[in-house]
Formats: C-alpha cells, structure tokens, sequence
C-alpha cells in the first residue's frame, strides 16, 4: 500500500511541479523546490520491490505504473543524475538571467524521463518519452547562441524523426497485442508477419535517443552549448531511456532478430571505435565527452544486438546492458558536472578526483566499468563471431582511456584557451565553488567509483553479476587502460617536443555537413513541386476559358440575330419543319 | 419517459434550434445587438441540450428519427444513429464557442445580421446532413450548407472575397451537382436511398459491378470537393479571405467535415466498407487520401500565410477521416470516426488564435510570428497545444486518431499507409514546430505590441484547446470522443 | 350554395371572370385597378375551388351552351389543369399587387402611359390562359391561342420605348406566322379525321404521313410561340423590353401556354409519334436550347435579359420530356410539369424583383446595381431563393423537377439527358450568381432612388417562398400529377 | 383536275407564295401583307380539303375561316399601330420612366 502510494507520488510529484510552474504566481516557489523532483522516485528506487503496479483507468490509455527488475535499475540512475544535477543547476545558474524558463524546461524534462521508467505500458512509455525528447529542446537551445539555435535545429529534426520511427514500431506492436502494456510484446511479436523490420524500425528509433550511429549527430552539436547539468542529464540519463525504449519493446531473447541485432552490432562496434577517434581530436571538453558518450553507447549496443541475434544470452546480455547504462550514467555525469567545478579551482587534486570516473569508464580493474565488460564479455563469449569482437572491445576500451586523457588535459588548460562555447559563455575566468555546485559532483564521484560494490545490489533482481576479480578479467581490464595511458603520455611529449605541430580536428558533429548539404539540396528540389497546384489550376483554366470563350459567343449570338431579322429564320423554320417531319414518319 | 416521448422530435427540434434564431434574424435592424445575441446562444445552448439528451438516449438504446413526406417514395429523414450524433454532437458544440467568438470579432462590423442568419442557416444545414437519414435528406442539406456559406465567405464584400466566393462555389456546386446525379443513379438503380449499417449497395444491386464502381467514383468525386480531396482542395486556401469565425466554420464545422462525413457515410451506410473494398473502390479512396495527405503538408510546408498554411494542413488532416473509413475493419474505422471530430476542435483552435493574432496584433504572416508567445501567452499556449495535437504527439487528441489509424492499417495489412502516417506526422512537425518555435523562443521585434485578445476571443479558443487536450489524455473516459466512435463500431461491428 | 360551387359553374367562371373583368377594366379606367384586384381573388378562389372538387372527384367537364365539341366549346379540367390554374392564380394575385404600384409615377412630371393599358390586357392574358389549360379541342385551343398573343404583344409594346416596340412588332408576326402554321396543321388533321377533339383524334386511326405533316406544322407553329431555339430571337428583348409584371407574366406562364399545346399534342392526339425520332429531335433542340440560352444569360449586362435568356434555357429544359417520355413515363411526366410549374413561380418573381430593382436605381444594369443588396435586401431575398430554384437547389420545386428528370434520364439509360440536365443547372447558378454578387459587393456612394413599397417586394418575396412550398411539399401536386399522367399505349 | 385537287393546291401556293415574301421582305409593310396571304391561303385549304365527314355541308371548317379572318384582322390592326408608332420614334427616343437614369 505505501509502495504504491509511493509509486503515485513517485510520478505525481513532478507533474504537480511542472504544472505548478506554469502558474505566474508559483513559479518562484517551484524554482526552489525543482531539486526535490526526483526524490520520491530515488525514495521509490530504493525501497520499492519489484513487480508492483498500479493501474490508472480513464487516463490516457488506461496508464499502468509499475515498478519490475529492469525499470528499478533505471529509475535509480535518472532519480538519482536528475537530483544532483537539478541541485548543482541551483547555484550554476545563479548568475543567469534566463534561470526560471530553464527550471521549467528542466521540470517538464525530469517528469518526462522520470515517467518512462515507471509505466508499464508502451502507449504511456511513448507518452513520457516524447515529452522528455521536445521539453529538451529548451535546455538545447538555452542559450539562443547561433551554436545553440543549430544544435537545437539538428537535435528536434533527428527527435522527430525517432519520434515518428518509434510511432511506427509501436503501430505494429500494439495492432497486434491483447494489451498495451509491456508483458503483451512478446506475444505480439510471436504473430507478427514481419517481426524482424518492426523490431529494426524500432532499434534506430530509440537509436536516435541513444546515440547510435550514424543517428548520433545531435549529440555532439548539442552537449557543448547546453549548460553543463543539462549536458550530463541528457549524456547521462536521457540516452539510458533510449536503451530502456529498446529493452522494453523489443523482446529480446524470445525469438532472433537476425537483421536487427547485426545492424545494431555493427553499428555498436563502429561507434566504439570512430567515436574514440573523432572525440580524441576534439577541442571542446563537452564535445570530448559527448563522442565518448557515443563511443559508451557503441558497447551498449554491441551488447543489445548480440543479445537480439543470440537469443540464448540475452539475459546475461541484458544484465551487462544494464551495468553499461548505470555505471555510465553515473561516471559521465560526474565528468560533466566537474566541467563548471574545474572552472572554480584547477588544483591537481581536483583534476585527479576529476579524471577518476573516466577509469571507471575506461574499465579499469575492480571498477563498475571492468564489471560491465567483464559481463559484456562473458556474455559473447559463448558465441562465435565473424570478427574478434573481444578484441575490437578492448581496442575500443583503450580509446576510451584516450579520450579521458584526452578530457583531463583539456580541463587542465586554463579557460582562455577553451574555445568560448555555449558551456562557458566567453570563457568566463572562475567560478564561486559553492556547496551546491561542488556537492553534486562529489556525490556522483564517490558513487561511481565505488559502483562496484553496490550495482549488484541494484541488478540483483536481473541476474548474477561477474564479480570482476579473476587475474584474467583483471588483465584484460588492466592492459587497454596502461595501453591507453602510455599513449596518451607519449602524445603529450610529443606535443611538448614539436609544439609546431597541430592536430587534425574533426568538426563536432563529423558527418552532419554531408547530412545538412543532402537537406538543402532536397529543400531545393522539393520547394517548386510543392507548389505546383493541381486543383487550382483548373479553376483558372476555366476562368481563361470563359474570358476567351465569352466574346466569341457575344459575336455568335449577334450574327444570329442580325441573320435571324432576314430570310434565315424562315430557311431555320423550313429546315427545323422538314426535319421534323421526316424524323416523325 | 419524457425522453421517450419528445423522441420523434428531437432531431427536428435540433434543427429548429438554429434555424429559427436564424431567420429571425434576418429580418432584425443591424442595431439590436443584445436580442440578436441573445437569440445566437440561447440557440446554440438549446441545440446542446437537444443534442445531449439525444446523446443519452441513444447511449442507453433509443433511435430518435422523424421524417416529413416530400415526394412520393422519398422523405426528408432525420434520423440519430451514433454515428449522426458524432457529428452533430461536434457542430453543436463548436457551434457554441463559435458563436461566442465571432460575436467578440465581429464585434462594430457592418452587416453582422446577415452574418449570423447566414451562421445559423449554415449550422442548420450541417445539423441536417449529420441528422439526414438517407440521401436524399443528405443531399438537400448539403446543396443547402453550399448556399448558406456563400455570404460568410464574401461577407467582407471586397473584390477579392467576392472572387474568393466565386471560387468557392464553381467547385462547390459543381461537387453537388455531381453528386447528385449519382444519388439518382443510385437511386434509379436501386430504388431506395436509405442508409443502412454496413451499405445496402450490395443487397440491392451487388450484380452490378460495373455500374455500382462508376456510381461510387461519381458519388466520391462530388463528395471529394467539399471534402478537399486532391486535386479538388483549390477552393480551400482561396476561401481564406473570409474572416477568422468563417475559416473556423468552413474547416472544423461545417463545410470540409460535411464532405468527409459524407464519405464516411457513403463507406459506411452506402456501400459498406467491405463491398466498397470487393469492388477496388476503397482502396483507390484509400490511396487519394493518402496522396491528398502527403500532399497536403507538403504545400503547407511553403506558405508563410498563417491562415493559408492551416488551410493546407486541413487539406491533409481531412483525409485521415477518409483514410480512416477505407480501410476494413473496425480500428481503422474508429481512427476515421473520432479524428472527425478531434481534427475538429484541434483545427477550430488554430483558427481562432490565428484569428486573435491578426485581429489584436494585425500577425498573419508565419515569417511574424517572432515573440508571439510573450505578446499573447494564453493564445499561443492554445495554439500549441492544438499543433502538438495536429503533429500526433502524446497525450492530444491527434495522438488518439493517428494511433487508431495506425493499428487499423497494420491490422489490414496496409504497410504503406503506416508510412503515409509517419512520413505526414514528420511534415506536420515540419510546419507546426518553426511556428512554435518562433512563438516562443525568439524575442518579439522591438516595438511590437504586447497584450493579449479580448476574453471573447480568448475563451473558445482556450475551451477547444482544453478539449483537444482532455481528448486524448482522458480517451479511456467513458464520455470521451473515442468511447462515442467505439459506440459507433460496436453498433456496426458487435464487438 | 353547391350548385354554383359545382364544375359547371367553376369551369366556365375560371374564364369568363377574367373576361368580364377585362371589359370592365377598358370601360372605366379608374376603376380598372380595384376590378383588377377583385377580378384576381376572385378568379383565384375559383381555381382553387375547381382545384378542390378534381382533388376530391376526379377530373371534371363541362360543355357550354351544352352544344359539344366542335363547335361548342368543351371544358375539361384534370390534374395538370387545376395545378396549372391554382399557381396561375397565385401569380396572377401577386402580379396584382405589385401592378397596383408598379405604374405608379415617381416624378411629377411623369405622364402616367403605361396602366391605363396594362389591367385590360394582363386581365385578358389570364383569361385566355385558363382556357387553354381547359381547353380539349385544336380549335378552340387555336382561337386561345390568338386570344393570348394578341395582348401579350401589346404588353410588351408597352413600356413604349422604341427597342420594347421594335421587339413587340417582331414577336407579334412571328407568333402570327406561327399560328397560321398551327392553323394549317388544324385543317389537315381535320381533313384527315374529320374531328378536332385530342382525344378523337388519336382513335381516328388518320393516315401517318398526313398525321406527320399535320404534326410537324403544328409542333413547328408553336415551337414560335414557345421560343425554342432557334426560333427564340423574339423573346429575350420583348421580354426585356416589358414592363416587369408584364414580363412576369410572359415568361413565367404565356410560353409555358405553347408549350403545353405541344406535349398535349404529342402524348394526347399523337402518342404514336413519341416512338419516332422526332422526339430525339426536339429532345436535341431543348439540350441546345439548355445550353446556348444559360451562356448566353451568363454574358448579359442587364438583370432583365439575364432573366429573359434564362427563360430560353429553361424551356429547353421542358423539350427534353419527348425522348423520355415513352422509356420512363412517371418521372418525365411529373417532373417535366413540375418544373414547368416551379419555374412559372419563380421566373415570375425573378421579373418582380428585377422590376423593384429597376425601380429602385433607374437601371437594371449589373454594375448599377453592385452593392445595393443591403438596401434591398427583401427584394434580393426574392431574387436569390428564386434564383436557387432556376439552379434546381434544394429546397424547391426547381429541385425535385431536376430530381425526376435526372431519374426519368438514368433510369431509362439515357444519361446524356442527365449530362445536359447538370451542365444546364450549373450555368443557372452561375448566372444567378453574377446579379446575386451584386448584393454582397461593398455598398457604393450611389443612393436609391426610391425605396420600393411592399407593394414591389412583398409579391416577389412570396411567389418565390411559394417555390420554395412547391419543394418542401411536393407529394400532394405529384400525386395529383401522377394520377393524371397521360396514357401514352398507341 | 378536280376541285379537289386544284383548290388545295392553291391554297397551299398562296401559303408558300405568302410565306415566301413574309421572311424575304424586310419591310414591315411587306410582312404585314404576307401574312395576310398566308393567312387566305390556309382559310382556301381549310375549306377545300377533302373530308372524311362524307355528305352534307360540314359547319365546322366555315366556323373556322370565320374566326381566323377575325383574327387576323385584329392581328394586322395591331401590327399596322405597331408600325406607325415605331415610325413615330427616334431610337432610344420614348424612353419610359422606369429606365430613366
């Protein structure tokens, strides 16, 4: 009884903030109270059991509430990225002037994230889910620089597009489900006469969401000019829901889906490894971080698309899915939030406290990190594969540690030589290091360096994890990580050698010029045709015709009058009567 | 027990219940404000109250018809099927916040007693073909809503709304009379013209294949003007020289949705939508709607004229209502049904806030629409809520059609009409999103005008937009348009 | 009391009060108005008592002077008859009225020409209408005929000015032309059957090629008199050139006269001659007709000759019953009347509202009247409702008379019928459109000259909600139609 | 040749001689005439076509040609003032009140 009272409140709470906040008179007050959103869901989170529902009749589609194994582990990461990051979003703020609309921004986003993990039903989840995506747009475009306004152009057009991919999908899920909600899926797809293409449709879908390549242009365009918080909310919890989107419509590990899941291992793979390089060159911290995140989500999705081809891993594989989604949710939060942090102080130690989450990620042993790709690994493991995927991932890993260092030495540059972009307006010298801005970080620091010790906890109900500790999962973890740093060393000494040389940069957003060029040409080509208009163009006509026509007829209608005056009536009437009469004998 | 005896009159009292206002109307000195609006929403109110108890009685069971002897062998029917009462149930209700706009825009405007009889009469016919029991009920009340809407749409009286009106009826007239004809061939082939669940086509004349395609093309393509169906949509944009209480009329009300109703009944209560299908001339319906559709947003997409672009998004939502009711099945059908009347109070609240920017700020242009969200915050709310809906996002009305029609077409099997619906979602967020967009996250041009409309503008417009909302987020509401549509199916299809 | 109300007394009355009427109307020109006035109710309860007693008892006959065809005069009374007399009737009160203040002079200086002439001669009109609807022989129909010309022409000449004159004098040799074509066509047929009662005729079982000819001539003579195209040129300026009740009267009945003679002709005395080929020609003859007079309607600058063209059209539509006749006889039948009667009503008070317009600005010219519909919106009312129904639009008698024309042309598999019936209603609304706009357009600095009583709008406001009637309660004038259509098995 | 033959003829000859000039002459004066022996031309038929009738002098076609030339004596009365009033006007002349501008 209280768990479900929880759970309404969970979902209630935020909605009642939102709602709050667009009355003129309330808004000071929401302002204040924002921090608070996700907390009963966090409260939820930890206490609520699984496999509790709570059915709404009469709202929308009948939404059903629920929390089981899969979404607990979700509702955990967005509660607790959407708590510290509205809390840091307090004092972070605190010199904007635009810091109210932001709030309210922030608030309809967190409802929207919030909601998807607790409903049970995909007509609800598409509804949270949508309302995440577009209130998003605000903290995208926040700043209304022209860096900003493009990335909030880029980032609604592939919205709408995963948004419109995903309306699809679900057609096809819910024409033939008994139910709406999610445990009706699998049965659906049972009878579905094309269950491969709904399941692809969906993938890239919800791929837009998670970054998957070639989708993942918004990303990097729109993490740099977004304020900070809201590029760890969106790098940080707003990917997962995509992952979520995936693990909740498409059943893996009922039937294969051949297509699907060697588009999405491809895909994955690809994005290991491109996004590792494209983020390495980098000039921009967040940029770093955004490819990095793509680069993350690359693993994710190796992992889902082994586990929509091999059926038989899929629970192992939807458990290191999982793992992937939390740990990263927390790590690249706390890199995040140590952007604004680092703008305060850059004492080493700071740095260092910093660059600890990117270990985490990297995978370096007895992390969170090490444990996710230990259960990646062991999970494709059992299978075969064309191509050495193990070794493909570890190649990844180590780009992963590149761009960490990557991240770390541009955090460590002073602001000036930051290129101004819309996370550092002008490249502002220093910031106050208040509570509220340092506390977050720290918070999420210490969380995720110590994952590995308390996600099993959290993954309890979705299986056993692998604790990571063996000496061969430890050297695998260990030898990319040195690898990387060696690296990462070396280059530096090189650049402290040969100042003069400079390192290629990839534009953010690397392909998206080809992309935005193929538009306009499209724009080009399709505005004349737009405009042809068949209905029209025959009024028109008609109306020529008639002005044409009309004098002609004048004229006509005279001559006849003028003949009809003389002898030709009387011909008409002879002709017309001798007609007539051999017509009626 | 009243109910039951009032019965027989209650389709007639509906009627009567604009009609009278009307023509009293007419014949009152442009100076009596308060008695002519007065007689406006004690009209408009009582047609609600007629229609809710119609509404009732029919949910628990009863058929309310009354008919009138015209010609041998034909009457003029009204008959409250569901189905009907869908429909009248949306005119009587826009008709209401309507009235109430048009009063505050009108409002010092010369010749506003021929507007507003002409606004009743036009009600009246709208009533009497959502009422109309068979065809030729329907077809006098269509040729009626044709005439009656002539004056709205000149009623400027400028040269140009004179053209505009001259447009108007070339096609309008023109689609009637087509359909005429095929009322009498069908009549002359059949004998009856009575509508029946399911069609009576087949019963009757199902041996004549032939003939029964070429009726249903004639029957359509008279129907298809009104209706907007490419290529016959020109007079729609053309028409918008009318002011903004007509454009609401001509597009959520009366005029458009008269066309598709009446496809909707010809598929519904003609053919029958499987005999339509056995015949091939569903599916043909089935891809003109789809191109009107695709084509539809893609002209939106082009027009910087605010009025103009809705137009053209009308021009593509109309024929989801058509697209809906030519596919097989229930779902399907129920998608059509209640998109009727969700693209109705979705669409009536566009044009009232397009109406409340071009009558307090003078914006009728796309391109200045900068800042609008600051100048006139509750209007531009409305509005985006009803684009929200337009574009199909949850948890709006649009949301609710599309979702049905999706699920219809993938239960029939129709894969390209679920790409139709996404790749039409996307153009509609293409030209609905940059006008929210500059609404509310560009700054308004130094010097523009701020405040917001007259609370006679501003109620019906936040009215329709609360329904456009309430629509979709209580659908599972048993009064909700989609439980009236599932009533409709039910009835049809004894699910 | 009921042996005045009986037939024999009603059939006789319905002719000679109008007679009577006229006479005292020409001896005394001041009383001439209120004998007008009184004439017409009178004559109107007449016919709607006659029309009471068919209803009741089936058509009815009288033989003046007891002396029986042919000499005698024999009156016959059915169906078609008493409905073609009843709206007669209500056209004839309502033109009346508005006579009684038509002529009426707006300036001092103005002579007042036309009324002294105008009571005897519309009186007289009524009169020979009436008894051609009741007549039953050729040879009375003949003299009814000229009884029906002969004021008609001095009723366009009317208006006194020299075009109305010019137009008068064409219209009145070439109605007499084709009267002696009729009258020629008389003697053959009574040469050959040796009798001049309709219904005689068709048992006389005459010679076919006399028949034919006697036939052709006739139908030839009163195609004149109906001005079917082509032999239309007479008509739009004479009845443009009238006076408007004048002209109310000659396009609303004084055709339909001529054209009644003819169908009585084909499906009375002639039945055969429906299977001929004929009737396809004079079916093509109305479609041209249909066509050519609404264009031509559509290209004229004055409101009046709109009308008048519109008159060509719409008789054309009337010429379309003979190739429908024998393949769907109920609907043709019905619905060719039908529109006949609901066109008289409105034709009549298109020219009444035409007549006020005229009045109002001095000109009936298009450009004239642009913008002044709100300062006459009664009279445009009339004009717009009775425009509608020349466009066949629900609610009015135009409308069903369409409708039952589409079926006859559908049902018996003719749809070219159906092709032209269409087309044909099209134009009349565009037509009517063009004077309608004119009531729409923004009002013009130019004033009215004289506000119209409501002697001048009231009448054509009500002869065209009368059309309106004749659409919404159309069952008991088609049941009446349908009972009395003619039996056409040869 | 017998009557029964030649008056008919004859009758026919002056209708056609009679019609002839009707739509040939442009002159109203002309046409006025024409029509008169249009009109005699069918009044000689109309009393000479054989009948069915058979013996006895049939009242009926004398009652005919009677009424006729009445008729068309009024009809010719009528078309004579026609001619002389419109001698008497001057086009556009005349013009009646209800078009004065």
């Amino acid at each position: 009884m209280t768990a479900a009272l929880l759970l309404a409140t969970a979902i209630a709470w935020p909605v009642v903030l939102t709602a709050a906040f667009m009355v003129r008179r309330l808004r000071a007050a929401v302002v204040v109270l924002a921090p608070t959103l996700a907390l009963p869901a966090l409260a939820l989170g930890f206490a609520g059991e699984p496999a509790l529902e709570l059915q709404v009749p009469g709202l929308f589609t009948s939404m059903r509430l629920g929390v089981d194994g899969i979404g607990r582990a979700f509702l955990l990461l967005t509660a607790l990225l959407w708590t510290c990051a509205v809390w840091h979003t307090a004092s972070y703020m605190r010199a904007d002037p635009r810091r109210r609309a932001f709030t309210g921004f922030l608030l309809a986003t967190g409802t929207g994230n919030i909601g998807l993990t607790l409903v049970q039903d995909t007509l609800s989840f598409y509804l949270f889910f949508a309302l995440m995506t577009f209130a998003a747009y605000g903290l995208v475009v926040h700043t209304r620089t022209a860096d900003a306004l493009r990335a909030g152009r880029v980032y609604i057009v592939m919205a709408v597009l995963g948004e419109a991919l995903i309306l699809a999908g679900l057609f096809g899920i819910t024409a033939l489900a008994t139910d709406a909600t999610f445990a009706a899926v699998p049965d659906a797809f049972a009878v579905m006469t094309r269950p491969g293409l709904v399941a692809t449709v969906l993938l890239l879908g919800f791929g837009v969401k998670a970054g998957l390549v070639p989708l993942h242009l918004w990303l990097p365009l729109a993490h740099p000019v977004a304020p900070t918080p809201a590029s760890a909310l969106l790098s940080g919890a707003m990917i997962k829901a995509g992952v979520l989107g995936w693990l909740r419509f498409v059943p893996a590990g009922e039937m294969s889906f051949s297509a699907a899941g060697i588009t999405a291992m491809t895909l994955g793979i690809t994005a290991t490894l491109a996004a590792a390089v494209a983020g390495t060159l980098q000039r921009d911290v967040k940029t770093v971080l955004a490819y990095s995140s793509i680069s993350q989500m690359g693993f994710v999705a190796t992992g889902f698309g082994a586990a929509l081809l091999v059926p038989t891993a899929a629970p192992l594989m939807v458990l290191a899915v999982a793992v992937y989604a939390v740990h990263h949710a927390l790590a690249k939060a706390a890199l995040f939030l140590a952007i604004p942090v680092a703008e305060g102080s850059r004492r080493p130690l700071m740095l260092v406290t910093a660059a600890l989450p990117g270990l985490v990620l990297a995978g370096a042993p007895f992390t969170s990190g090490a444990m996710a790709k230990a259960a990646l690994k062991s999970a494709l493991g059992g299978e075969t594969w064309p191509v050495p995927v193990d070794l493909l991932l570890s190649v990844a890993a180590v780009g992963t540690t590149l761009l960490i260092a990557r991240y770390v030495s541009l955090l460590a540059l002073a602001p000036a030589r930051i290129p101004a972009t819309g996370s550092n307006r002008g490249g502002q010298s220093s910031r106050e290091l208040t509570v509220g801005l340092v506390a977050p970080w720290a918070l999420l620091v210490a969380l995720s360096v110590v994952g590995a010790l308390w996600l099993p906890w959290v993954l309890a109900p979705l299986g056993e994890l692998p604790l990571a500790t063996q000496p061969a999962y430890v050297a695998g973890a260990l030898w990319p990580v040195a690898l990387g740093v060696v690296l990462a060393g070396g280059a530096l000494l090189l650049r402290r050698r040969y100042p003069a040389w400079t390192v290629p940069s990839v534009p953010a957003g690397d392909v998206l010029a080809v992309v935005e060029r193929a538009a306009r040409t499209l724009h080009s080509v399709g505005a004349p045709l737009a405009r042809i208009a068949p209905g029209h163009a025959a009024a028109r006509g008609w109306y020529w015709l008639e002005a044409r026509t009309g004098a002609g007829l004048d004229r006509a209608a005279a001559a006849y009058d003028r003949a009809a005056a003389g002898p030709a009536l009387g011909a008409i009437m002879v002709i017309l009567a001798v007609l007539l009469f051999l017509a009626l004998r | 027990m009243n109910l039951i005896m009032a019965s027989s009159w209650l389709p007639l009292l509906v009627l009567l219940s604009s009609l009278v206002p009307g023509l009293i109307i007419v014949f009152l000195e442009e100076e009596r404000v308060q008695l002519r609006t007065a007689l406006n929403i004690t009209g408009a109110v009582a047609k609600i109250v007629f229609v809710a108890l119609m509404l009732y009685g029919v949910t628990h069971g009863h058929t309310y018809a009354w008919s009138l002897p015209v010609m041998p062998g034909l009457r003029l029917n009204l008959v409250a099927d569901p189905l009907a009462l869908l429909f009248v149930a949306l005119s009587a209700a826009l008709w209401l916040v309507t009235t109430i706009y048009a009063i505050g825009y009108l409002e010092g405007s010369p010749n506003r007693s021929r507007f507003f009889a002409f606004f009743s009469l036009c009600v009246t016919a709208t009533a009497g073909i959502a009422l109309a029991g068979d065809l030729f009920t329907f077809i006098v009340f269509y040729e009626a809503l044709t005439w009656a809407t002539y004056p709205l749409v000149v009623h400027r009286g400028t040269p140009a709304s004179v053209r505009a009106g001259r447009t108007y009826l070339a096609y309008t007239i023109t689609g009637g009379t087509v359909l005429l004809v095929g009322i009498v061939w069908l009549y002359a082939l059949t004998g009856t013209v009575t509508f029946v669940d399911g069609g009576f086509v087949e019963a009757a004349a199902g041996g004549a294949v032939t003939e029964t395609r070429i009726i249903f093309g004639v029957l359509i393509a008279g129907l298809a003007v009104k209706a907007a169906i490419v290529p016959l949509h020109g007079w729609l944009p053309v028409a918008m020289v009318a002011p903004a209480p007509v454009s609401a009329l001509l597009h959520a009300v009366a005029v458009v949705k008269a066309g598709a109703f009446g496809i909707v009944r010809i598929l519904y209560s003609v053919y029958g939508v499987e005999y339509a299908t056995l015949i091939g001339a569903a599916q043909v319906l089935a891809v003109a709607a789809g191109i009107t559709i695709i084509y539809g947003s893609l002209r939106a997409l082009a027009q910087d004229d605010l009025k103009k672009r809705l137009a053209y998004s009308t021009v593509s939502q109309v024929s989801y209502i058509t697209l809906g009711v030519a596919i097989v099945g229930p779902v399907a059908t129920l998608g059509g049904l209640v998109h009727l009347m969700h693209q109705g109070i979705m669409k009536i609240t566009l044009f009232f806030c397009a109406g409340n920017l071009a009558e307090v700020h003078g914006v009728k242009k796309v391109s200045e629409l900068a800042g609008a969200g600051r100048r006139m915050p509750f209007t531009m709310a409305a509005f985006t809520i009803a684009a929200f809906g337009m574009i199909g996002l949850p948890p709006t009305a649009g949301f609710i059609s599309k979702l049905y029609l999706g699920i219809g077409a993938v239960q029939a099997e129709h894969t390209w009409i679920v790409g139709v619906l996404v790749v039409s979602s996307m153009l509609n967020a293409a030209y609905f999103l940059p006008i929210v967009y500059r609404a509310w996250f560009e700054d308004a041009p130094t010097g523009a005008t701020m405040g917001e409309a007259p609370w006679k503008l501003l109620v019906p417009a936040a009215i329709t937009a609360a329904l456009s909302l309430g629509a979709g987020l209580f659908a599972a509401m048993p009064v909700s348009p989609l439980e009236l549509a599932r009533l409709i199916i039910q009835r049809r299809y004894g699910l | 009391m009921s042996d005045i109300l009986s037939p024999d007394v009603l059939l006789p009355a319905v002719v000679l009060v109008p007679l009577l009427g006229a006479a005292v109307a020409v001896a005394s020109a001041r009383a001439a108005a209120a004998t007008a006035v009184i004439t017409a109710l009178l004559t109107a309860a007449i016919a709607v008592l006659l029309g009471r007693a068919v209803v009741a008892g089936g058509a009815v006959t009288h033989a003046a002077g007891a002396w029986g065809a042919p000499l005698g005069i024999e009156m016959h009374a059915d169906g078609v008859a008493v409905l073609l007399l009843v709206v007669t009737a209500a056209i004839g009160i309502c033109i009346t009225v508005y006579a009684t203040s038509y002529f009426r002079p707006i300036f001092e200086d103005e002579e007042d020409r036309g009324v002294r002439f105008f009571w005897p001669l519309w009186l007289l009109i009524w009169a020979a209408l009436n008894a051609i609807f009741v007549a039953t022989d050729l040879f009375n129909l003949y003299v009814c005929l000229e009884l029906l010309t002969l004021p008609a022409v001095a009723m366009v000449a009317l208006d006194g000015d020299r075009e109305a004159v010019a137009a008068a004098t064409r219209y009145l040799l070439l109605s007499i032309a084709g009267s002696l074509l009729f009258l020629l066509g008389v003697a053959i047929v009574y040469s050959g059957s040796g009798t001049l009662a309709l219904a005689a005729i068709r048992e006389s079982g005459m010679d076919a090629r006399a028949a034919a000819t006697a036939l052709t001539l006739m139908t030839t003579g009163l195609a004149v008199k109906a001005a079917l195209v082509p032999l239309h040129v007479w008509l739009p300026p004479a009845h443009a050139g009238a006076p408007a009740p004048g002209s109310a009267v000659l396009s609303g009945l004084v055709v339909k006269a001529a054209f009644i003679i003819v169908l009585r002709l084909w499906t009375e005395a002639f039945p055969g001659s429906l299977l001929a080929p004929g009737a396809d020609l004079l079916g093509v003859l109305g479609a041209i007709a249909v066509l050519w007079g609404s264009l031509l309607a559509l290209r004229q600058q004055r409101v009046k000759l709109v009308i008048a063209y519109s008159t060509v059209a719409q008789v054309g539509y009337l010429f379309l019953v003979f190739p429908l006749l024998l393949e769907a006889p109920g609907p043709a039948w019905s619905g060719t009347m039908y529109h006949l009667l609901s066109h008289a009503l409105a034709k009549a008070a298109l020219f009444l509202a035409a007549g006020a317009m005229l009045r109002a600005m001095g000109s009936d010219r298009l450009d004239d009247i642009a913008g002044v519909g709100q300062k006459l919106p009664m009279t445009f009312a009339a004009f717009g409702i009775a425009g509608l129904n020349l466009a066949g639009m629900p609610p009015s008698g135009g409308f069903i008379g369409k409708w039952l024309l589409l079926t006859a042309a559908l049902s018996s598999g003719q749809w070219w019928w159906a092709v032209v019936i269409a087309i044909g209603s099209l134009l009349a609304a565009a037509y009517v459109l063009l004077v309608l706009r004119a009531a729409f357009l923004q009002p013009r600095a130019r004033p009215l000259r004289h506000q119209p009583p409501w002697q001048l709008t009231a009448p054509a406001l009500a002869l065209a909600l009368l059309s309106v009637v004749l659409g919404v309660w159309a069952e008991p004038p088609l049941l009446l139609l349908g009972a009395t259509a003619p039996d056409l098995a040869p | 040749m017998s009557d029964d033959v030649v008056f008919p003829l004859l009758g026919v000859f002056l209708f056609g001689v009679g019609f002839a000039a009707f739509v040939g002459r442009r002159h109203l004066l002309w046409k006025i005439i024409a029509v008169n022996v249009m009109a005699s031309g069918v009044s000689v038929l109309l009393l000479t076509l054989p009948r069915r009738a058979g013996e006895g002098v049939d009242p009926v076609p004398q009652a005919m040609v009677l009424t006729g030339i009445v008729v068309m004596v009024a009809a010719t009365a009528l078309a004579l003032a026609l001619a002389v009033r419109l001698a008497g006007l001057s086009p556009g002349d005349g013009r009646h009140r209800h078009t004065r501008e």
